[in-house]
């Protein structure tokens, strides 16, 4: 199986504090990696990292063989990132936020009033999403997953204010996406509702003994 | 010596007030500047010292856990 | 990669090299001050316009020329941080700002002090005690934005980009001052210009220059050797050389 | 994903930003209702004379320009931070001081353009004579982009700070200095009847110089903020 991706040794510290020192993980075609551990721990950090937001202060990622920075566009065009920030206007409405999140995307033969459908959303379109609920909004945001192609979904808790019907649609969403080839990085504070050999688990715990001043 | 006596250093022509609030100004600035160096590596070294004691509170914390599940170990074999 | 080419990247080592050059710094920087303020201020042969009140020139001088200096510095340690990442470069621009912007006040006091005398008023909007301020504003800047930050590397970074905006602003706010100047106050004779000097007065001048740069350097080597204890505080070397035995974890 | 060239990028975050405006008039209109109301208390504070107006008009117009241009500023960036928006255009293909110039120019849409068709009402509360209106509006024209670049450099630098604005002004103002020398020169000339021409081509170089450098900057910027 083909590698997507690839963390070599990792070490992050984050406000005096180190988060995990030589973490390493890798990530095939059709797998999905679920990073678990308390609050705090960085779990967020190391998606951001694998994301290409953050720079880890020792290590490097590998994306289809070649290190972050050898390919940037490769690197933007393959991954998609939803973090736990919704990047959603809340002062435009659900359709408003779609269409200008695929035209952001490049998806521009996408139908805006589809993805509405899709994700539940229909009759809600002209409300400006700061009136929505959390869930609704976060739909809005996991709106992107139906019609991007990017290999590599990294998704900072997806779940997250999704109700049962939400989160059972993001996993058949997921089921396509690993059938397709796709790779998916996540965490969740939820166990997973997913049963196959093609889930991996990894576990950052806090490691106190760092904490130092600030 | 530009100066025959030392009245005439602190009168400076007339200008000793000046010159002599601008170099202790200065001086003071720099002064101010050297000691605040020095007291913010006494401060670096207070903060060592608490460090340390956080890190023996943590391996104490540490050793007794060991020294826990050590002894339920015993107690189920 | 290029982080492990740079020896100069590791704390302790850096630490280690600076520590070697602080007491030369700091012995040359009190000979030549003391030896070019004492000569300035008692040997010097008074001018023949302003009488005395110019030995301010034996302070003011050096310290704005090193004010200017220590902002280009540390722009060059800001170039330096965000484009090789190396964070001795980062803590440098925390290491330079405070002794630059005591400089700068320094320069500015002095500055006006002399203005009294000589204009008769305390400040005056002449065109480099002018430039002066806003280069104190800049300093300012830096720190207030170094220090805002939970994350000491973010607030440097920060800092960084802050300092590299200014250094390009610091020839335009210098030329439209002095441009500035000229409009208004016509051919006011800069009083501050000594366009030549007689030795008697040029080699105490020079050596206090030459002080001041010792100096400063001093000064920054000091800070930054703080500097660097400080962010590598969690390290063991570091606390041994604070003088406290560290505890190497579990 | 499906290729969109940066330009289309650009453009979808410039209609965005525009769009999202749109829907907060006030935030655009308070920073011109500041700059009319302090260009009135002028005259309440030293006289309506004439004389003494038209004398301090240029500055009057022009500092109240700077402060209004802090005003809005601190938003700049902030909502596009805690919406998540910014990571996102951290992650985009187009390359990121593309899009910073984008969010630059539509800043100078909403704030500095209105600043100009504005300028003759503030010149005329101030009694600035009319030979001059024309050069105080170039110099707007051509000040008042450099101003949101400026600005635009500031935010990005204090967007995560959450409480920039007293920080942001004494990051900033020190810098708009030499933009306020040279424009506040040039409408001097016109008024003594000398030609603006120099100064309002050295404004115009200004202006190309940091249109050009602060979009490295605040891309710079935006990169540590969302770290």
């Amino acid at each position: 199986m083909s590698v997507v991706i690839e963390a070599k040794q990792l070490t992050s510290v984050r406000a005096g504090r180190t988060l995990f020192s030589a973490l390493s993980l890798q990530l095939g075609a059709g797998e999905i990696l679920h990073v678990e551990g308390p609050n705090g721990a960085g779990k967020s950090t190391l998606l951001r990292i694998i994301a290409g937001l953050l720079q880890p202060l020792e290590g490097e990622v590998w994306l289809f063989g070649q290190p972050q920075q050898h390919d940037p566009e490769l690197w933007q065009r393959q991954t998609l990132f939803i973090g736990h920030k919704p990047a959603v206007k809340a002062e435009l409405t659900a359709l408003e936020n779609l269409h200008f999140q695929t035209q952001l995307d490049g998806a521009n033969n996408v139908d805006a009033w589809q993805l509405l459908e899709t994700v539940g959303l229909l009759g809600l379109e002209d409300i400006p999403a700061q009136q929505l609920s959390a869930g609704q909004q976060r739909r809005i945001a996991l709106a992107r997953l139906w019609y991007s192609q990017a290999k590599l979904w990294i998704l900072d808790e997806p779940f997250t204010a999704l109700d049962t019907y939400g989160i059972e649609l993001l996993h058949q969403r997921f089921q396509q996406h690993l059938e397709n080839g796709g790779s998916l990085l996540l965490t969740s504070h939820q166990p997973l509702t997913w049963s196959g050999e093609r889930l991996q688990k990894i576990r950052i715990e806090h490691n106190d003994e760092e904490l130092v001043y600030e | 010596m530009a100066f025959d006596s030392w009245q005439e250093v602190i009168w400076m022509g007339g200008y000793g007030f000046y010159v002599w609030l601008a170099f202790g100004v200065s001086i003071l600035a720099i002064a101010i500047l050297v000691v605040h160096g020095l007291l913010t590596r006494k401060k670096l070294a207070q903060m060592a010292v608490k460090k340390q004691q956080q890190q023996q509170r943590i391996a104490r914390r540490k050793q007794q856990e060991r020294h826990r599940s050590m002894v339920t170990n015993d107690s189920t074999s | 990669m290029w982080k492990w080419l740079h020896p100069y990247a590791k704390g302790e080592a850096t630490y280690r090299l600076l520590g070697l050059w602080q007491p030369w710094l700091s012995g040359l920087a009190l000979i030549f001050v003391t030896v070019g303020l004492v000569w300035g201020l008692f040997y010097a042969p008074p001018d023949y316009q302003q009488g005395d009140s110019y030995r301010i020139i034996f302070i003011h001088v050096p310290s704005a020329m090193f004010s200017m200096g220590a902002y280009t510095g540390m722009a060059i340690a800001a170039l330096i941080a965000l484009v090789w990442q190396i964070r001795t470069a980062e803590w440098a621009i925390a290491a330079i700002a405070p002794v630059g912007a005591t400089l700068t006040f320094v320069a500015l006091f002095t500055g006006a002090v002399w203005g009294k005398p000589m204009w008769g008023t305390w400040w005056e909007w002449d065109a480099r005690l002018t430039s002066q301020l806003i280069l104190l504003f800049l300093y300012i800047g830096v720190l207030a934005l170094y220090y805002a930050f939970n994350d000491a590397r973010t607030g440097a970074k920060a800092a960084a980009i802050l300092a590299l905006v200014g250094v390009i602003n610091v020839p335009i706010i210098h030329f439209s001052v002095y441009w500035w100047n000229s409009l208004h106050q016509g051919a006011t004779i800069t009083k501050f210009e000594k366009p030549s000097m007689p030795p008697e007065m040029l080699i105490p001048l020079l050596i206090s220059i030459a002080g001041f740069l010792f100096l400063t350097a001093a000064l920054i080597t000091q800070r930054l050797r703080n500097e660097i204890l400080k962010q590598e505080l969690h390290r063991p070397w570091a606390m041994e050389k604070l003088g406290v035995e560290a505890n190497d974890g579990v | 994903m499906n290729k969109a060239s940066s330009w289309q990028l650009l453009s979808a975050v410039m209609r965005r930003d525009l769009a999202v405006a749109l829907r907060r008039r006030s935030d655009v209109i308070n920073p011109l209702l500041f700059v009319v109301i302090v260009v009135t208390l002028f005259p309440l504070a030293v006289g309506p004379g004439p004389d003494v107006l038209g004398r301090i008009a240029t500055g009057v117009i022009w500092v109240a320009a700077l402060l209004s241009s802090l005003l809005g500023s601190e938003r700049l960036f902030r909502d596009d931070f805690l919406d998540g928006n910014l990571e996102q255009l951290v992650l985009s293909p187009a390359p990121l001081p593309f899009l910073a110039l984008g969010k630059i120019v539509v800043h100078w849409l909403l704030s500095g353009l209105p600043l100009v068709i504005l300028a003759p009402v503030c010149a005329l509360l101030l009694k600035l004579p009319f030979e001059a209106w024309g050069t105080l509006m170039l110099t707007l024209l051509v000040g008042t982009p450099m101003l949101s670049a400026m600005t635009a450099v500031g935010a990005a630098l204090t967007v995560s700070l959450g409480r920039g604005g007293a920080l942001l002004s004494l990051l900033l103002l020190p810098l708009f200095i030499p933009l306020l020398i040279f424009a506040a020169a040039a409408v001097e000339s016109t008024l003594v009847g000398t030609s603006a021409y120099g100064q309002v081509l050295l404004l115009a170089g200004l202006m190309l110089l940091t249109l050009t450098l602060a979009p490295l900057a605040v891309a710079a910027a935006i990169r540590v903020s969302v770290n």
